[in-house]
């Protein structure tokens, strides 16, 4: 197992350097013009020049390439173009990210493994064939519009100033905090998210372990939809103890919109997965014997076919996470959500290639990061992944 | 109802799968019954709807399939009407079965323990944590498997061992009939071989009764008491093993006996019954076997055989048994 | 020579019973052979050979061996009667297809019971069955496609587009004046102040600039079409080479694909449509479309089509094709490409929810300024509405957006309906 | 089927596959599964010779070899041709393409072994297509009437019609036509009957006996039924994990089984007789891949005779104990 993970971790690495190497030339070679054509709009071309050799856009492509190399390898982002740092940059926008990505993901997933086993298990039922169309709906719905119909929806048609032309091109901020509460404190919002998260993690592991031991002493199952629940109180009581509670609350009174919209675009996808995996399971045959056995139905459908059918599942996850990934940056750029996505529009814009690089690393780690972390899973949910030692032979 | 001696009746037993092309008549008409202790076989080529009436038994159908008529007694109640959560009582405790592939009847994310006990924690949950895991031990050397094996998970066994376990959890709430679905099919000569032995001395030690479902007559003749031959979702015989192989008046049974090739005895020309088996959901007018019968008469075209019993406990749906005319 | 077994004639008859002709002839002739006054097997025989000659001359020998067997000289009277008549027909169908080659119709509808005795085709027939089988085919696989009333629903998405597509140059032709239905200059100097809610002369209303939404909407469908589609070709023709190359040749060059295939899924969509958005300002939808189906679409296709690749591959009748004889041209074009078409079918109609997803993108944030655009209509609505601060009209905003939605929904649902035609399981029952 | 000239079709040498398993961080291979380990066998022209075994034991990957659908790691396949006999495993390009024509196969899954999309037409004529074989309508001739002979009658009825249009029995008629089509020396049949029901088995094997009387055809075939074997083959090898362990005329052979591992196989064959008792050979474990194998017997660690001389020495050679009937065991 652990020969599999290494394995996997050097090959991810490897189409990580790949995937780096294709866009910095892309990007170069394609865009038109750089950083100081955009940025020095109205310099004479001395001036330009000057810049050009000042930032070190004068030497030929790949010697920059080289550059960036020797910078990624001793893992020093360096500095944007604008002269600030990219960790600082990264501090500000990651968190952010974060808190949409991961709790969205995680949310979106349960959610469509769940629809997608219930709707499943009695396909022929009306509340079943809803469901399904309403996930194709809201899957193939364009992400913008659905960022404008939940924000609309929620806020009764009142405040819209998120969705707007050029969105990508405004400055990252938080428009739509409590600017007397944030003068108060020396937090930026980022560090609270930061805090957020910490405090929403080590709740889950701490239940987690409750729930592991407790299911061992009385040998019954904790419902999942209060496992989840209890984590949410934890968390935020959480938040309470670290007295960020006002600041956690007024920033979720603006994420829950990307979130829920996120969430609405990508549990459709689970759904879909889920159905067609759970289809495969529904007529095996130890699903038959789990039946022939008398055991509840829900007892079958959960116990036996739902947890089989999740293995294909997270395989198909692997392929359909760079497009979560993409719901994120547009979803991102839609409401105006200061985060990892906006920001690299607008470095995109200024053509602020240490940004934008950077940035492809980070969402390359990300999504190679989460693969991992598949695996993982996979192995732990799949005894004859765990217990092989992966010796896959080509005959 | 009367408290009936056997295990299992069933009586006029007609189900149908609904297709897009019609309805497909898997079991039709079919009455037999199974006494306390016996092991009766039911032997029939693909398609003949031998899996269908397992399935029917323990009211496993799939969502297209309805019982449209009949009874399933087993100890003498009736348990087509039977609703759903009553029915969950009743299988695994009343009736169990071993299916067919080896491979997939065991969930691959559960250690075999887990999936016996499981049975067990809904069927039998008076027993204490030590009398469930002594069970199971004493069930794992029943089916001539090492007990220490049993905190494994099926990835882990050989298709024997597999089967064997399968075996073992179909036996673990004592069930008064048990039903084995062409358990060895998929094994190779030798370990069928023991475990054919392991299932005749079980069912012999246990006194429990089995209807035993294959393709292979020759299997079918080692295990059990009396054998059905089953023909496109009828049963056209019944009796004795002995009267069935060596006495058959269906020709169908006849055909089937001299069209099996053997390692023992004279090599003895093969019979080829020409044809094949009938499209169900078209199926020939009159005797179903009819277009392949050597003894077609016009009555058989026509008319549908009663299935009735010919000399004492031999039964049969044919209207020249024996080949007479 | 070995002694003919007595249960031959009866195993000839059998045979003849269920029409095995050939099969009861050779047995009628190798006891012929071994007893020439073989009676029973001549008259056997009479009803076994094809030939009407032939036939009379096995009566004839069993007459010849027992000149009193009634049953072979009524037969013989019987075929003396057919031999005639048809001697009789034979000069009339010789007469009338004077010059022509004689054609033989049997095989333009057959049943059963009709037997063969010359089995070469004209051409034309050829083609026939050609065409014949390849529409129970398409009945086979629409009938498959047809369970899924999604998929339906989505043919009937797409369609009402391509109706859309058709109407737009029909009614500007037509009933819509260019000065005022024109898409990007249109204005409409009757109407005050715009823009107007839909009304009976402007369906959808109009937009900040006075312009009709409905024909904005209409002149940019077939650019949405043409993006979509070109996307959705590019992303099947690169993931089924690759594929194909993968499956055939296993080994280092599937590793090198699969892994290829992973870098590319890893390139983000939105990013790479704003980078080649903005080094093309006035991008044709063609190029867009190529652009998208190769850099983000092949990635995931190829994957997907790999695996089933290798499970085509892996299946007996690629080694019966081998042991015909066939070599790699063979199998790939006639075996491994006409199965993997299917799904590259489908991946195409996913492709084209993509594509058309990611061109509203680029087009809503302005990056690109394609002539008109559903993507276009959003922006220019929210853009003007900051302008003249009349707010953003829903009239314009709505049936956009919609636009977009329906169109990735209906191509979508198609491909919900290829998979139950691509997955064999579904076929087998 | 009376022996025709005693000369030798098939000669096979040494024969050896072996598999990688396992790989190491780089996708190397660290071991072997031995296959099919020096196997040796003759066939002479129109003789049927059958290989039986339990599941992996090796025979499915011989039959492979022959027909070269894997290319053998070690050992050579002689092929007896009108130059001599020539080594099939050398053989390339257009040389290859016309050793196609005289060894063919017929595969287990009647359902699998056929392109669902393709007609039963453009299936029985693939051979002929390919080794560009006749016209068109020579080819829809040959087909039509390769068909009645398989008794599919009328040909016309199934010459268009689609695998799945028809039941497994006709399929596997299918499946011999076109192994047939373009009249092979010799055919591997690897069980061909196997997947079929019992009535409409016998119909396909009687008529393969038929149709190598007809066609001269010599069969290898491949099988772990000793019953089928029986009524089809002159011959029978007995496989164990990649080599013959006994090979003899078929009646022979089951009769006075002379290796312990036949001897077990041949007492576990259940009987289609209800007052017939078998009294079953036991043996410990079951077959297990062989992966690297120690060089001693490969039957060592089940067999009821192994003893300290089978354990030191490599596995026993093969010997003629009466005429034309070989064991390879020391205690035979």
């Amino acid at each position: 197992m652990t020969r599999y993970l290494i394995r996997q971790f050097t090959i991810s690495l490897i189409k990580l350097f790949v995937f780096l190497t294709f866009m910095f030339f892309f990007i170069q070679i394609v865009m038109p013009g750089d950083f100081v054509d955009q940025f020095a709009m109205g310099c004479d071309a001395a001036c330009r020049e000057e810049m050009r050799v000042q930032l070190g856009l004068d030497l030929p492509l790949w010697n920059r390439y080289f550059h960036w190399l020797g910078q990624v390898v001793r893992l020093d982002f360096g500095e944007s173009m604008f002269g600030e740092p990219i960790l600082d940059i990264f501090k500000r926008v990651i968190p952010p990210t974060l808190l949409v990505f991961v709790i969205g993901t995680v949310l979106a997933f349960m959610i469509g493994l769940w629809l997608g086993k219930v709707t499943s298990w009695r396909e022929r039922g009306i509340g079943s064939r809803l469901i399904t169309l309403g996930g194709l709906v809201l899957f193939t719905s364009f992400p913008p519009w659905l960022t404008y119909l939940v924000t609309y929806l929620v806020t009764k048609g009142g405040v819209f100033q998120v969705v707007g032309g050029r969105g990508g091109l405004r400055g990252p901020n938080f428009t739509g905090l409590d600017r007397l509460l944030w003068q108060k404190v020396e937090l930026s919002p980022s560090e609270v998210i930061i805090t957020m998260m910490i405090c929403v993690v080590i709740s889950a592991l701490f239940l987690f372990l409750l729930k592991f031991i407790y299911e061992r002493l009385t040998k019954s199952k904790v419902p999942t939809l209060m496992f989840v629940f209890l984590i949410g109180l934890w968390a935020v009581s959480g938040w309470q103890m670290w007295g960020i509670d006002d600041l956690a609350f007024d920033i979720m009174t603006i994420a829950y919109i990307p979130m829920v919209t996120y969430i609405l675009l990508a549990f459709g996808e689970f759904m879909l997965i889920m159905q067609a995996s759970m289809r495969d399971v529904k007529n095996s045959e130890y699903v038959q014997i789990a039946r022939a056995k008398g055991l509840p139905e829900s007892t079958v459908r959960d116990q036996h076919a739902a947890r089989n059918a999740l293995l294909p599942v997270l395989s198909r996850l692997v392929i359909s996470l760079p497009y979560l990934i993409t719901g994120v940056v547009i979803i991102e750029s839609s409401v105006g959500w200061p985060g990892l996505g906006t920001n690299l529009w607008n470095a995109l814009y200024w053509q602020n290639m240490p940004v934008v690089m950077n940035t492809l690393l980070i969402v390359g780690i990300i999504s190679l990061g989460a693969r991992l972390i598949i695996d993982v899973i996979a192995a732990y949910l799949d005894p004859r992944i765990r217990y092989q030692d992966f010796q896959t032979n080509h005959t | 109802m009367t408290v009936s001696e056997n295990v299992l009746d069933v009586k006029n037993l007609v189900m149908h799968y609904r297709t897009r092309k019609g309805p497909v008549y898997a079991v039709d008409n079919v009455t037999f019954h199974v006494g306390k202790g016996e092991a009766i076989g039911l032997v029939g080529e693909s398609g003949c709807g031998k899996t269908s009436i397992a399935l029917s038994l323990l009211k496993l159908l799939p969502t297209n399939a309805d019982i449209l008529n009949g009874e399933i007694r087993i100890m003498g109640d009736d348990i087509v009407p039977l609703p759903e959560k009553k029915m969950n009582k009743r299988r695994w405790r009343d009736i169990s079965m071993v299916f067919q592939s080896a491979m997939n009847s065991l969930n691959p994310v559960f250690t075999v323990e887990d999936q016996i006990l499981e049975a067990m924690l809904e069927h039998v949950p008076h027993l204490s944590e030590e009398e469930m895991n002594e069970k199971i031990d004493s069930l794992f050397d029943l089916v001539g498997l090492d007990p220490s094996l049993k905190t494994q998970y099926p990835h882990q066994y050989s298709g024997g061992m597999r089967q064997r376990a399968v075996i073992a959890m179909a036996l673990s709430c004592d069930p008064d009939l048990i039903i084995a679905d062409e358990p060895t099919t998929a094994l190779d000569v030798i370990v069928q071989d023991s475990i054919l032995k392991q299932i005749r001395d079980i069912q012999k030690e246990l006194n429990m009764a089995m209807i035993y479902i294959s393709h292979d007559i020759a299997v079918i003749a080692e295990v059990s008491e009396r054998v059905g031959v089953m023909y496109a979702g009828k049963l056209v015989e019944m009796s004795s093993t002995e009267n069935i192989f060596h006495n058959p008046i269906h020709p169908y049974t006849m055909a089937l006996m001299s069209c099996f090739p053997s390692i023992v005895g004279e090599k003895t020309e093969l019979v080829t019954l020409p044809g094949e088996p009938p499209d169900l959901l078209a199926p020939p007018p009159g005797c179903r076997f009819h277009p392949r019968c050597p003894y077609v008469t016009e009555i058989c075209k026509e008319q549908d055989p009663d299935y009735k019993e010919h000399t004492q406990g031999h039964y049969a749906a044919c209207w020249h048994p024996g080949g007479e005319k | 020579m070995d002694p003919i077994p007595s249960n031959h004639l009866e195993k000839a008859y059998n045979y003849y019973r269920n029409g095995q002709l050939s099969r009861a002839s050779q047995l009628l002739v190798e006891l012929i052979k071994h007893d020439p006054g073989h009676e029973e097997a001549w008259y056997l025989l009479s009803y076994v050979l094809k030939d009407l000659d032939r036939q009379i001359y096995a009566v004839q020998r069993v007459l010849r061996i027992n000149p009193l067997n009634q049953k072979a000289s009524i037969r013989l009277r019987k075929l003396s009667v057919l031999r005639e008549e048809e001697d009789a027909g034979e000069t009339l169908s010789s007469e009338t297809a004077e010059g022509s080659p004689p054609q033989v119709t049997r095989y333009t509808e057959w049943t059963r019971d009709q037997q063969i005795t010359d089995h070469g085709f004209s051409h034309t027939q050829r083609l026939k069955f050609r065409a014949h089988n390849f529409w129970r085919r398409f009945k086979m696989n629409w009938n498959i496609f047809a369970q899924s009333r999604l998929a339906i629903l989505g043919l009937i998405l797409v369609f009402i587009f391509g109706l859309l597509t058709i109407a737009y140059p029909i009614l500007r032709n037509t009933v819509w004046a260019s000065s005022v239905y024109d898409p990007i200059t249109g204005f409409d100097m009757k109407v005050f102040p715009h823009p107007v809610p839909p009304g009976s002369r402007h369906l959808l209303g109009t937009d900040t600039l006075g312009r009709d939404v409905l024909s904005r909407l209409l002149a940019a469908t077939p650019h949405t079409f043409v993006i979509g589609l070109t996307a959705a070709v590019a992303t099947a023709i690169v993931g089924t080479l690759l594929s194909m190359a993968a499956a055939y040749f296993q080994g280092n060059v599937d590793t090198a694909i699969t892994n290829l295939a992973d870098v590319f899924i890893m390139l983000p969509a939105p990013v790479m449509m704003v980078i080649i958005g903005t080094r093309f300002r006035e991008i044709s939808p063609f190029v867009l479309g190529l652009f998208y189906g190769v850099l983000t679409g092949a990635g995931g296709t190829t994957l997907v089509m790999r695996a089933q690749a290798i499970q085509i591959v892996s299946k007996p009748f690629m080694e019966a094709a081998q042991i015909a004889g066939g070599g790699g041209r063979h199998i790939i074009f006639k075996h491994l490409l006409p199965s993997l078409l299917p799904l590259a079918a489908l991946q195409m109609m996913v492709a084209v929810t993509g594509a058309v997803v990611a061109d509203g993108f680029i087009s809503f944030f302005g990056i690109t300024r394609t002539i008109s655009n559903w993507g276009t209509i959003i922006y220019d609505a929210f853009i003007y509405a900051g302008i003249s601060g009349t707010g953003v009209p829903w009239y314009s905003l709505v049936p956009a957006a919609m636009c977009f939605s329906l169109f990735a929904l209906g191509f979508y649902l198609i491909s919900r309906g290829l998979h139950r035609v691509a997955s064999p399981e579904l076929r087998r029952r | 089927m009376a022996q025709k000239n005693g000369k030798t079709l098939v000669n096979i040498n040494k024969l050896s596959k072996l598999f990688p398993v396992g790989q190491g961080i780089f996708g190397k291979a660290d071991s072997f599964v031995h296959a099919v380990s020096d196997f040796n066998l003759q066939i002479k022209v129109g003789e049927s010779v059958g290989l039986v075994g339990e599941s992996g034991c090796g025979k499915t990957t011989t039959g492979k070899l022959i027909t070269r659908l894997l290319d053998p790691t070690t050992g050579n396949i002689l092929m007896d041709t009108e130059e001599g006999p020539v080594d099939i495993a050398l053989l390339k390009g257009k040389e290859m393409k016309t050793f196609r024509r005289r060894v063919q196969m017929i595969f287990q899954d009647p359902y699998e072994s056929m392109n669902p999309r393709m007609t039963i037409f453009d299936t029985v004529a693939e051979p002929l297509n390919v080794q560009g074989i006749g016209s068109m309508s020579d080819r829809e001739t040959m087909v039509a009437d390769l068909l009645e002979t398989v008794d599919l009658v009328p040909a016309s009825s199934f010459l268009f019609r689609y695998p799945h249009e028809l039941s497994g029995g006709q399929r596997q008629r299918v499946a011999i036509a076109r192994a047939l089509i373009i009249k092979p020396d010799f055919v591997v049949a690897d069980e061909p009957t196997s997947m079929l029901d019992v009535s409409v088995r016998t119909g396909v094997m009687n008529l393969m006996q038929d149709l190598a009387d007809q066609f001269d055809v010599t069969y290898l075939y491949i099988t772990h039924d000793l019953a089928v074997a029986r009524y089809m083959c002159d011959r029978i090898g007995v496989m164990y994990l990649g080599k013959i362990v006994e090979i003899g005329e078929t009646e022979d052979l089951l009769h006075n089984p002379k290796h312990p591992y036949t001897q077990a196989l041949l007492s576990a064959v259940p009987v289609p007789d209800p007052t017939y008792t078998r009294n079953p050979i036991k043996i410990s474990g079951g077959i297990t891949k062989p992966v690297d194998p120690p060089p001693q017997c490969r039957f060592y660690n089940r067999c009821p005779l192994a003893d300290e001389y089978c354990k030191t020495h490599d596995h026993p050679p093969r010997k003629e104990i009466t005429p034309n009937h070989y064991v390879a065991c020391y205690h035979a």
